[in-house]
């Protein structure tokens, strides 16, 4: 019934990728189906469909088949590092999880990163180099780019050679790009990333003189004021933030978010107290926030919150929040952090820097350092410098290294029509993307799990890329091609890597082999952070900010469009994987698609609903685009994610979506201040996860606190419990004997910021399939744990609840009485067992869990999917056929190998099984272990006054827990200060 | 011997003059000797009308859609429907139930009826009983269909199996694969038994030596010598008391594959006697909707009279109100319970969420139509009984469909609820279930006799001996002609 | 009214005999046919027992188990580590065979996996469903010999499968271990007798695997 | 020999039961009775015992609910016990229904089976088809047949019972 993944046989050859979207199931020939359903049927019985068994040649030394092994490695995302730990099962990457010892990532592992495995696998990557439509050779590239060749084209000083590459932080890129300077001194490069934004350096630059990027302790801030930031979900330290945010609010419940954004994000559902504000209003409230924070600070040197805030443009709502937050942050000077987003505009930067001085935070909890980015916040940054040039013809040689510019890149710049007109131009990319068809050559670009590289954290500390398998499609990285350009094409990156570093001898680089191989081994290279500044910040900077921000004022007619990362594709990159089309957006539970986001209001206004496409202007640049309505958005405010709308080459994503970058200019990247939504009248279905966000007055059933804001104090939430009489009491745990554990998980809904990373980390971990657009429709996602999202009450300002929802592990678990064929079962500890190979597929089981956690195979989704891909698979657990039901096992696989292990080793207590969810989770979130151990962090926390069972007046009596939210006590003023 | 006077508990005899008058209309009228008559109820066996062939092919041809939509099916998975988590039942089960539902009324007449000594169920008993058999085929056909991996439902049953595993017994569902499979049975043998002395009848009456030796071959030699009929009369008495209770347990023990379950909407106490009322309701429908036809086709007047009707009719008013006093039950067990999820599934969803519309066409025709009989005159008027009875059959189903859809689709958690729309496959099933009921049911027609033959004779001969026994005295009306 | 009257009786004596012997042969196929199925999938034959599986190369364990007293842990190298014994590489073969018989045609598949640098393909003789999560680990380690599952390879010229592989055989061992384990240094022997006096078995039972949890469909299922 | 002795043809059922009545009166009792349909009141002048077959059927229903209860016991708590939501693994209220229906099914099948043998049925023939017209038995005509007298006089007198009955025809077989 079911297929495991065979160890791969070496040197395996690929067939041409050819595996399509899953909808495609159902258009699948009669006939031949059939003949599937019938052999899977005989498959289940027969006993010698042998496959040969294939031993090493030469048993290679570290490798023992069926023993995974962990690698540390570093994925660059917009050209940061976060640090990975990789496992490998005989040579194939399989799963992604968090390296502790690397900065920004603690341990955690997020959605991007979890996924970027399945990229790997993607049959849809380029496969063969081009030149033109013919098929190239390496050899060929490197004799034609060699600088004896080149120089003839570009001339000895290289004045018409070019290179455009997203921004880096790789020392070796670097040191090449100064080699290639040294080549061709009237050579330029350029860095392009559609997110990248340069107000921060140049706010910097202004109010504290140099080029500079705060960093943040949130383990020392009491109050963090967020404005247009999702510091807990996006950017490059989101990871430690959440983590280091958790502990604080762990440590002291009193700790407080606020926050002011015009769209809602996993950070704002967490906050104590949100606003909805629409861009330009989120400047006039820094500038209310420095007002009514300074004032007392000027005249009796103390820092103080006032309570008249000035700024007649905000509304009473935005007045009485900065009011009241104004006041918390005072309270809390020196022990508070003031974030501001990147989409902001350099002087309320300025505004914020400014703030956290005024604050006393700088040299506490805020520090600077200089940006790990290459010339960050440089000219070389600006894209529409290099049109102008390529539009001017100047340039005969144009080197692409990576991340699509031809899609990314602002629409007025039409890139894709200058770069085509260049006449020699070389694309180092993963896909035939949109860059790829507009490039004479096309080089196919290796994953960072096939190649050797370093890269910065956003704190400078520098890790070294290393890589778990040779290049499936023989792919390069942009270091060998540069390395070409500057003539020394034979060398690997790994030597490249190697010179680089001895070259960078006495700057923490490693040097001695020990180093190196400690490099290796932890992931990071020790001591390798930026130095910490404390500037102060000049007053007259901060005055000009705030003119500007008030010369500017809020936007009362006009509608603003922002244009937010995808919590999915990020900026399109990832637009080809399934998984995360598939993985709902934390706040909306949108997939497989992008949508025009906008307040109820806005939207009774427009006279449309979701579903319904509008059209969006920005000046002469129109955008057909489905309408989504999320309460809590800023009325005014209209988000749309980047990311969707491909045209490149990519199946899975070509026509997922629209294109954002259509009505982003060059002067607007990411926010157009005045725009016009119009109905169209024509409609298109978004696939939304979650089709109801009302909690319908049961909350205290499901999220443990009633509808109306809890009146207790943060400290003394106390679900109640409700369980009924039973007939059948539950077995209690049996406690006798080798590891007699009783496995449990206890879920902290008070720092689940709902960013789906565990739902992506279970999906690679328990081979979960991907079914489609049409599948969610349908209500079909496989997803184990999926994040419940409820929003009720007023849609200004709603109350947010996030729930992670898997299945319960109920003592009493109802789905297994109503099975048939002891399918689903309980074990002797405690785990709700899925029996795939037993399963006939009643459904019945599902029918009766109230948590409706339980999946079904409805088509054979694993049939589907193309040889690579199956690679990804984790040999550990079953690959589940169709007709079947599935569900979260609490990682079995894991538990069973730690039993085993502990077993074999002779040791009484099951060493710490982590599930593949808890790994991932950034905010420690997820707590999972043996009740039968009464010091075991999940026994602490189920006798917690805050646990509580879902659904508890079922008596299930689950095995999971949550810890109810805290929220705080409602304050007296009625309306945006309102805690929520 | 019993009186041939309407059950007293009938409702609308109270001052009814018309009423008073159908009770003294025979059951059977200007019946002619055994011989013609004997001719008469097997005629439809050796001719065929000319309409028969046409509908039989139809009917086959709908029957082979069903089989092509179960291929798809089978092929592609489940997914070839529109069922979803948290829908994971709709279509097939609701066909399933309704189907089983229909099935009661057969038993339930040959059973219930002989045992009371109901003596106008002698004409139509062997009709209800084939729709009983068809309906079966039906109704088992269906859970099977419905697995994921259809090609294990033997895993249901207990057998020595080498993995070493068992069925779970604690699950409703191995107890609808026992009362199925035993309902089937013990229906197959009961019609079978009782159409033995009629299938004598037609092999001494079939033209033709094949024929005769085809019946002759059924009728196992049946000779109606007296020993013959001193058993079987005990062996069929038997059999209907066997049967009896086994109705009931087996729309109770479907009703369980709900009942089992929390779910709000299903978790109810009433569900067995609730089911078991629905279901031979809308069994009596169909056999409404078969028996009217056939009676005029085969111009059957004379053994199917106004009486027959005129008692169908009122055990519809009679379950139907049943019926109705269930719905309110439950509707009053959920308000009263307090229970927050109870109460929004039956008296919000139901009323008015996404399928409320369904919800009041079933409530209007399921409780309102059968209120039509408490006037004789329309119970005995061909036209309205034969549209209530269409009526009340979609009504049933639609009642299923709400029970099974309209629970499931909100739930617990409304972070999980989500609609459920059927596709082709689902119709297409549910169309062909209905065609191949028509395939068996016209052959029946054809090939069997369809009236029993010598259970009418020995009516005839009853009714005879009373009546001149009751003549004397003067009591009872004349009865037979 | 017409009444037909036949010439002779419609059916002779013997048609009764025949009929009634109809009815019984049909009878006795419905009980007799699932009663066979069942029958056969417990015979060696349905279960792949005693089924010569032909090997690229003609290994005969008898040579090298019982003939040069190899361990059986010095080729399948894994068995005690991880979930698979694992196969001899092509070098670990060559490692003796270099001086002897690498010249015969015998061992040509070796000689052709050295040059090419391709695997033997070893046919599988042991298999066990894709669900099925075995682990020799832990069997090896808790005292479950080779023999046990593997029969007599001392014994064998081309290893076959000589147990059911069912799962309730499986099931046999999972619920009363204690009898079929052994001293974990008898491990690899062949032919090792359980003596009544050896309680090693309980003893690894006793420190505390529980039995009931040996029977946990996860056990063996993920 | 071909068919009974004696055999007489009644046209209608009231004619065959006088028939009865008399030979009855007169100690003849080795009768066999053909009709369409059953004639109850035939059994008592023949002083025919009411069938058996009832407890044999409550057998067959009694091994039937042991059979099943016993399956479900071995299956569920013997053989192979595990945890179920929860629930102990001897279930009573839950064997309940599958008993019930293994013990109908038991009954039924002992009844339909145990008629079929009672009767020796399938009996396509008997001595009496033989007799032309004899099929109309099972139509709408009514047949007495004896086969065993004392003497050729004592079946002469049946034969003149039957007629004085209103027999259509009397058949005697001469020997």
């Amino acid at each position: 019934m079911s297929r495991r993944v065979e160890q791969p046989e070496v040197n395996l050859e690929f067939p041409p990728g050819a595996a399509d979207p899953p909808e495609w199931v159902s258009r699948r020939d009669f006939l031949t189906l059939l003949g599937a359903g019938a052999a899977m049927a005989a498959g289940a019985c027969m006993r010698r469909p042998d496959k040969p068994i294939l031993p090493y040649v030469e048993a290679p030394a570290d490798v023992v088949p069926g023993m995974p092994l962990y690698y540390a490695t570093a994925m660059p995302l917009d050209g940061y590092a976060t640090g990975v730990l990789v496992r490998s099962n005989t040579g194939r990457p399989t799963k992604i999880e968090g390296n502790p010892d690397h900065p920004a990532s603690l341990g955690a592992s997020g959605a991007l990163e979890q996924a970027s495995l399945l990229e790997l696998y993607d049959p849809h990557r380029a496969e063969a180099m081009r030149v033109g439509r013919r098929r190239a050779t390496w050899d060929a590239f490197a004799a034609a780019f060699a600088p004896a060749a080149l120089s003839r084209r570009v001339g000895a000083r290289g004045a018409g050679l070019r290179v455009l590459m997203p921004p880096t932080t790789s020392p070796l890129t670097a040191s090449l790009l100064g080699r290639l300077g040294e080549a061709y001194p009237d050579a330029r490069t350029h860095f392009f990333a559609p997110l990248a934004s340069s107000a921060r350096i140049a706010a910097a630059r202004t109010s504290l003189g140099a080029a500079l990027v705060p960093q943040y302790d949130f383990r020392a801030a009491d109050v963090v004021v967020a404005l247009d930031a999702d510091i807990l979900a996006t950017g490059p330290f989101h990871l430690r933030y959440a983590r280091e945010w958790a502990d604080r609010r762990r440590a002291s419940p009193s700790a407080q978010l606020h926050v002011a954004e015009p769209t809602p994000s996993p950070t704002g559902t967490l906050a104590a107290r949100r606003l909805g504000a629409t861009w330009s209003a989120v400047a006039a409230i820094a500038t209310a926030l420095v007002d009514a924070v300074h004032r007392d600070a000027r005249s009796t040197g103390r820092v103080s919150g006032t309570t008249d805030a000035s700024g007649g443009a905000l509304t009473p709502d935005a007045r009485a929040w900065v009011a009241a937050v104004a006041a918390d942050l005072a309270a809390h000077a020196g022990h508070s952090i003031v974030v501001c987003g990147e989409r902001q505009p350099s002087d309320v930067h300025v505004l914020t820097n400014a703030l956290n001085d005024a604050l006393g935070n700088v040299g506490t909890t805020v520090w600077y350092t200089p940006p790990a980015v290459l010339n960050d916040g440089g000219p070389d940054h600006d894209l529409s410098a290099l049109a102008t040039e390529l539009r001017t013809g100047g340039v005969d040689t144009l080197v692409i290294l990576d991340g699509n510019p031809c899609y990314g890149a602002p629409s007025d710049i039409e890139l894709s029509r200058v770069v085509g007109a260049v006449h020699n131009t070389v694309y180092l990319g993963a896909y035939d993307d949109e860059t790829a068809r507009v490039s004479t050559w096309h080089l196919p670009a290796a994953h960072y799990l096939e190649s050797w590289g370093d890269a910065r954290a956003y704190d400078g500390t520098t890790s070294v890329i290393q890589p778990l398998i040779a290049p499936l499609h023989g792919g390069r990285t942009a270091d060998e091609v540069l390395a070409v350009l500057a003539g020394q094409p034979n060398n690997s990156t790994h030597d490249l890597l190697r010179d680089a570093w001895n070259s960078a001898r006495g700057q923490g680089a490693p040097t001695t082999e020990s180093d190196w191989s400690e490099a290796l081994r932890r992931g990071v290279v020790a001591g390798s952070a930026f130095a910490r500044a404390t500037p102060a910040v000049r007053g007259d900077a901060v005055a000009q900010a705030r003119a500007t921000v008030a010369a500017r004022g809020v936007a009362r007619e006009q509608i603003e469009i922002g244009f937010v990362p995808s919590h999915a594709v990020h900026d399109g990159r990832f637009a080809d994987n399934g998984w995360l089309q598939e993985l709902p957006d934390p706040v909306t539970k949108l997939t497989w698609d992008n949508a025009a986001l906008m307040a109820p209001a806005m939207a009774s206004r427009l006279g449309v609903a979701t579903n319904d496409v509008v059209k969006l202007q920005v000046g002469d640049r129109a955008l057909d685009t489905p309408v989504l309505v999320v309460p809590g958005h800023a009325d005014g405010a209209v988000a749309l994610a980047m990311g969707y709308g491909r045209q490149g080459g990519e199946a899975v994503a070509r026509g997922v979506g629209v294109n954002a970058n259509a009505l982003r200019t060059s002067q607007a990247p990411h926010v157009a201040p005045s725009a016009a939504v119009s109905r169209t009248g024509r409609s298109h279905e978004l696939a939304l996860a979650q089709t109801h966000w009302a909690i319908e007055g049961r909350g205290s059933s499901i999220v443990g606190e009633d509808g109306e804001a809890q009146r207790s104090t943060a400290s003394s939430v106390q679900p109640r419990k409700r369980r009924p009489l039973t007939l059948y009491e539950p077995k209690p745990p049996s406690r006798d004997g080798f590891g007699a554990d009783q496995w449990a998980m206890v879920i902290d809904l008070d720092v689940c910021t709902g960013c789906s990373a565990c739902v992506v980390a279970c999906q690679a971990e328990n081979n979960i399939p991907v079914v489609g657009k049409d599948g969610v429709m349908k209500s079909r996602e496989m997803h184990w744990l999926r994040i419940d999202r409820y929003i009720d009450g007023p849609p200004d300002d709603p109350r947010f609840e996030t729930q992670p929802m898997l299945c319960q592990h109920c003592e009493k678990a109802p789905c297994e009485y109503v099975c048939p064929v002891n399918a689903t079962v309980h074990s002797e500890d405690g785990l709700n067992e899925m029996v795939y190979n037993r399963c006939v597929g009643t459904r019945f089981c599902s029918n009766n869990c109230p948590y409706k956690v339980r999946r079904f195979n409805w088509f054979d989704y694993n049939g589907e999917i193309a040889e690579t891909e199956r690679m990804a698979k984790n040999p550990e657990v079953t690959i589940r056929a169709r007709g079947v039901m599935e569900k979260c096992t609490f990682c079995v696989q894991r538990i069973r190998d730690a039993q085993m292990a502990s077993r074999l080793a002779g040791d009484p207590a099951t060493g710490p099984v982590v599930t593949a969810c808890q790994q991932s989770c950034p905010t420690q979130a997820i707590v999972f272990g043996s009740l039968t151990d009464p010091e075991s962090e999940v026994s602490r926390q189920f006798g917690d006054p805050r646990s509580f069972s879902a659904l508890d007046e079922l008596g299930t009596v689950p095995r999971v827990r949550y810890l109810a939210r805290r929220r705080e006590a409602d304050s007296s003023d009625s309306s945006g200060g309102r805690a929520r | 011997m019993t009186t041939i006077s309407a059950p007293r508990s009938d409702p609308g005899s109270n001052g009814s003059r018309a009423h008073a008058q159908l009770e003294r209309y025979p059951i059977m009228r200007e019946l002619p000797d055994d011989g013609t008559l004997t001719t008469q109820l097997l005629a439809p066996l050796w001719t065929s009308h000319p309409a028969w062939k046409w509908l039989f092919m139809a009917s086959g041809a709908l029957s082979l859609w069903f089989l092509f939509a179960m291929g798809v099916t089978f092929a592609r998975g489940i997914g070839a429907w529109g069922n979803n988590i948290p829908v994971a039942w709709a279509y097939a089960i609701t066909d399933f139930v309704w189907w089983i539902g229909i099935g009661h009324a057969g038993t339930f007449i040959s059973a219930f009826l002989l045992l009371l000594h109901q003596r106008w169920r002698a004409s139509i008993n062997r009709l209800a009983e084939a729709m009983t058999l068809f309906a079966l085929v039906n109704a088992s056909l269906f859970p099977i269909l419905h697995l994921g991996r259809p090609w294990f439902f033997y895993w249901l049953v207990p057998y020595p199996a080498t993995m070493g595993v068992w069925p779970n017994f604690k699950s409703s569902l191995p107890w609808d694969v026992a009362a199925i499979s035993t309902y089937f049975t013990v229906s197959l043998l009961f019609w079978y038994l009782g159409l033995v002395p009629d299938l004598a009848a037609a092999r001494d009456r079939a033209p033709g030596r094949t024929r005769r030796r085809v019946y002759g071959v059924f009728a196992l030699g049946w000779h109606g010598s007296g020993t013959e009929w001193r058993h079987y009369r005990v062996a069929y008495t038997l059999l209907a008391g066997l049967a009896t209770p086994l109705v009931v347990s087996v729309h109770s023990i479907v009703s369980l594959d709900f009942a089992i379950a929390q779910l709000p909407g299903w978790h109810s106490t009433i569900f067995p006697p609730y089911f078991v009322v629905g279901a031979i309701y809308s069994g009596f429908a169909m056999v409404l909707m078969l028996v009217l036809p056939v009676r005029h086709v085969f111009r059957l007047h004379n053994v199917i009279t106004r009486r027959h009707l005129d008692h169908i009719a009122l055990l519809l008013l009679v379950t139907g109100s049943l019926l109705a006093y269930s719905y309110l039950c439950e509707a009053f067990g959920a308000w009263y319970s307090g229970d927050l999820f109870e109460r929004y599934t039956m008296l919000t969803a139901r009323t008015r969420g996404p399928y409320a519309v369904f919800f009041w066409i079933m409530t209007a025709v399921n409780v309102l139509t059968p209120q039509l009989f408490w006037w004789t005159r329309l119970r005995t008027n061909v036209v309205v009984l034969f549209v209530v009875g269409v009526m009340i059959w979609i009504g049933m189903w639609l009642e299923r469909f709400v029970i099974i859809v309209a629970s499931l689709n909100r739930d617990f958690l409304p972070s999980s609820w989500h609609l459920y729309a059927p596709t082709w496959v689902d119709w297409s099933l549910l169309a062909g279930s209905i065609g191949l009921f028509s395939f068996l049911f016209l052959a029946f027609l054809r090939w069997v006799p369809f009236v029993p033959v010598s259970e009418v004779k020995r009516e005839q001969r009853e009714i005879a001996f009373e009546s001149a026994y009751v003549d004397r005295d003067g009591a009872m009306p004349e009865v037979t002609r | 009214m017409h009444i037909t009257c036949e010439v002779a009786a419609l059916f002779s004596a013997r048609a009764t005999t025949i009929a009634r012997g109809v009815i019984i042969a049909g009878l006795t196929l419905i009980v007799l046919i699932p009663a066979m199925a069942m029958g056969w999938v417990r015979t060696p034959w349905a279960r792949g027992e005693h089924h010569t599986v032909v090997q690229p190369i003609a290994f005969d364990h008898r040579i090298h188990v019982t003939g040069l007293r190899i361990d059986c842990r010095y080729c399948h190298a894994d068995a005690e580590r991880t979930a698979s014994a694992g196969l001899p590489s092509t070098k670990k073969c060559v490692a003796c065979h270099s001086q002897t018989w690498m010249s015969t045609s015998v061992m040509a598949p070796i000689r052709r996996s050295l040059e090419t640098g391709r695997p033997i393909a070893w046919a599988r003789v042991t298999q066990l469903p894709d669900f099925v999560y075995f682990d020799h680990a832990i069997h090896v380690g808790r005292g479950v010999g080779c023999e046990t599952c593997h029969g007599r390879v001392d014994r064998m010229a081309t290893a076959e499968q000589v147990v059911p592989l069912t799962m309730s055989w499986c099931l046999d061992c999972h619920r009363n271990p204690g009898p079929r384990l052994r001293p974990l240094t008898e491990i690899t022997t062949m032919g090792y007798t359980h003596s009544p006096s050896d309680t090693s078995g309980v003893r690894l039972v006793g420190q505390g695997d529980r039995i009931r949890r040996l029977t946990d469909c996860t056990a063996c299922h993920r | 020999m071909t068919h009974p002795r004696l055999a007489a043809e009644f046209t209608t059922a009231d004619a065959l039961q006088a028939a009865v009545d008399a030979l009855a009166r007169e100690h003849y009792r080795e009768l066999e009775t053909y009709a369409p349909f059953d004639m109850p009141e035939l059994d008592a002048k023949l002083g025919r015992r009411r069938s058996r077959l009832g407890w044999v059927v409550v057998a067959g229903g009694l091994a039937g609910l042991i059979i099943a209860y016993g399956i479900q016991w071995w299956a569920n708590v013997h053989s192979y016990p595990l945890y179920v939501g929860g629930r102990p693994a001897h279930a009573v209220p839950a064997f309940v229904p599958a008993t019930f229906e293994g013990m109908i099914l038991a009954a039924s099948l002992t009844a339909f089976f145990g008629v079929l043998i009672v009767l020796r049925l399938p009996k396509l023939w008997i001595p009496e088809d033989e007799i032309d017209g004899f099929s109309r038995a099972s139509v709408d005509r009514f047949w007495v047949t004896a086969n065993h007298f004392a003497s050729d006089l004592d079946r002469d007198r049946a034969a003149e019972l039957m007629r004085s009955a209103g027999a259509r025809r009397v058949i005697v077989a001469e020997d």
